[in-house]
């Protein structure tokens, strides 16, 4: 098992992947893989995140087999 | 209640009219229906705009657009609801979003609407990425957070 | 601003539709278009309604949506309107009245197309009477007074 | 010149006519022109009235030429 993190939109682009893997082992906040996935970047400040499709906020803890996704805020509409 | 994420472009009046027509249980029983209709301009923020590309989050773009119509079919008395909203390849004066709701009474059916669009505004994931007359392509950038995460 | 009185039943999806197509200014250049349709219903204040007949006040009518269209146009960003009543005899299921409102911005929209409806139902010069399934003929009330007199 | 006095709806019914004509030399308000055209019914709580198409209060000056007309609270939409 792992994570699944997925990047969206221009965030997409800043960041250079659309998706990454994660194996852990510790709990780990939406934050903490944040910095460790992204180490020189610092995290937007409108960053928005999901786990598993539903809005949560960064120190939310992120589980075995979740999928997290990160992006900008929403232009829809 | 159906929600639509729709490739092709499409004609809002027909879709409501072919809608409203198939749905048996509206005829007679609605008072009221309120939409609302968002279509792609041809110039945004001093520019001329080109053509634009709709990216959503599969799946989560429905997750989300269900919990907003679930939330406005809690919070008024609807009698149905028809949500459509265009991804990939748009060009101007294409329809980009349909919002309709139908209710005994214009209240809940104003107020729906409008709940649902400005939801949708501001939960549900789709980015636009417009490409300019001169060429430029930029993403449309959002200066409220719109979702607050608590 | 069309405002137009209709003795005969009309398709407000198909109104809007030839409106939209035919005004050559919108396209491209509105973002928004907010929409509201009445519909007859077949049952009123707990009987069923068999047809119904809408009184106006020929001069008084147009005059008055007149004045409620340039309001909102003062108050709000408007790119244009349109605004249909029906009068004379009236079927379940018929639409009675339609608002639009096109903008560049929703806001506007969604704004002055509710400002006109309830303004309408305060102070356009209708008057319905309906036919129940019983034979029975009755004037529908207006609990409100509606247009305050100052 | 004279003026000439409408009713609609519910108040046509009530008061059995749908136009008056009345001469007038003195001054009337609105609500001298209801008592004198319809002494025998009280004025309903709810009455509207307008002088040439725009509503106006009960106590407003009816001029010669005018079109005055008396209805309920309107139902449209």
């Amino acid at each position: 098992m792992s994570i699944k993190v997925r990047y969206f939109a221009s965030l997409k682009e800043t960041v250079g992947r659309s998706e990454d893997e994660l194996e852990s082992i510790a709990p780990l906040s939406v934050r903490d893989i944040w910095r460790q996935l992204n180490p020189d970047l610092a995290m937007p400040e409108t960053l928005l995140a999901a786990i598993n499709m539903d809005y949560v906020s960064l120190d939310a803890n992120v589980d075995e087999g979740d999928e997290l996704a990160f992006f900008p805020p929403v232009t829809g509409g | 209640m159906p929600i639509k994420l729709c490739e092709q472009a499409f004609n809002p009046w027909k879709e409501i009219e072919a809608y409203q027509t198939q749905t048996a249980e509206l005829a007679g029983k609605h008072g009221a229906t309120a939409v609302f209709v968002g279509t792609m301009r041809d110039f945004n923020q001093g520019d001329g705009v080109r053509s634009m590309f709709l990216e959503h989050y599969p799946g989560m773009t429905e997750k989300q657009l269900q919990h907003i119509v679930e939330q406005a079919e809690r919070q008024w008395s609807l009698l149905d609801t028809l949500v459509l909203h265009r991804i990939g390849a748009v060009n101007p004066d294409d329809t980009l979003v349909l919002v309709a709701a139908w209710a005994v009474h214009r209240g809940d059916a104003f107020d729906a609407c409008r709940f649902i669009m400005e939801a949708l505004k501001s939960r549900a994931p789709f980015w636009k990425k417009e490409t300019l007359v001169s060429g430029q392509a930029r993403w449309v950038e959002n200066n409220s957070k719109g979702y607050q995460s608590k």
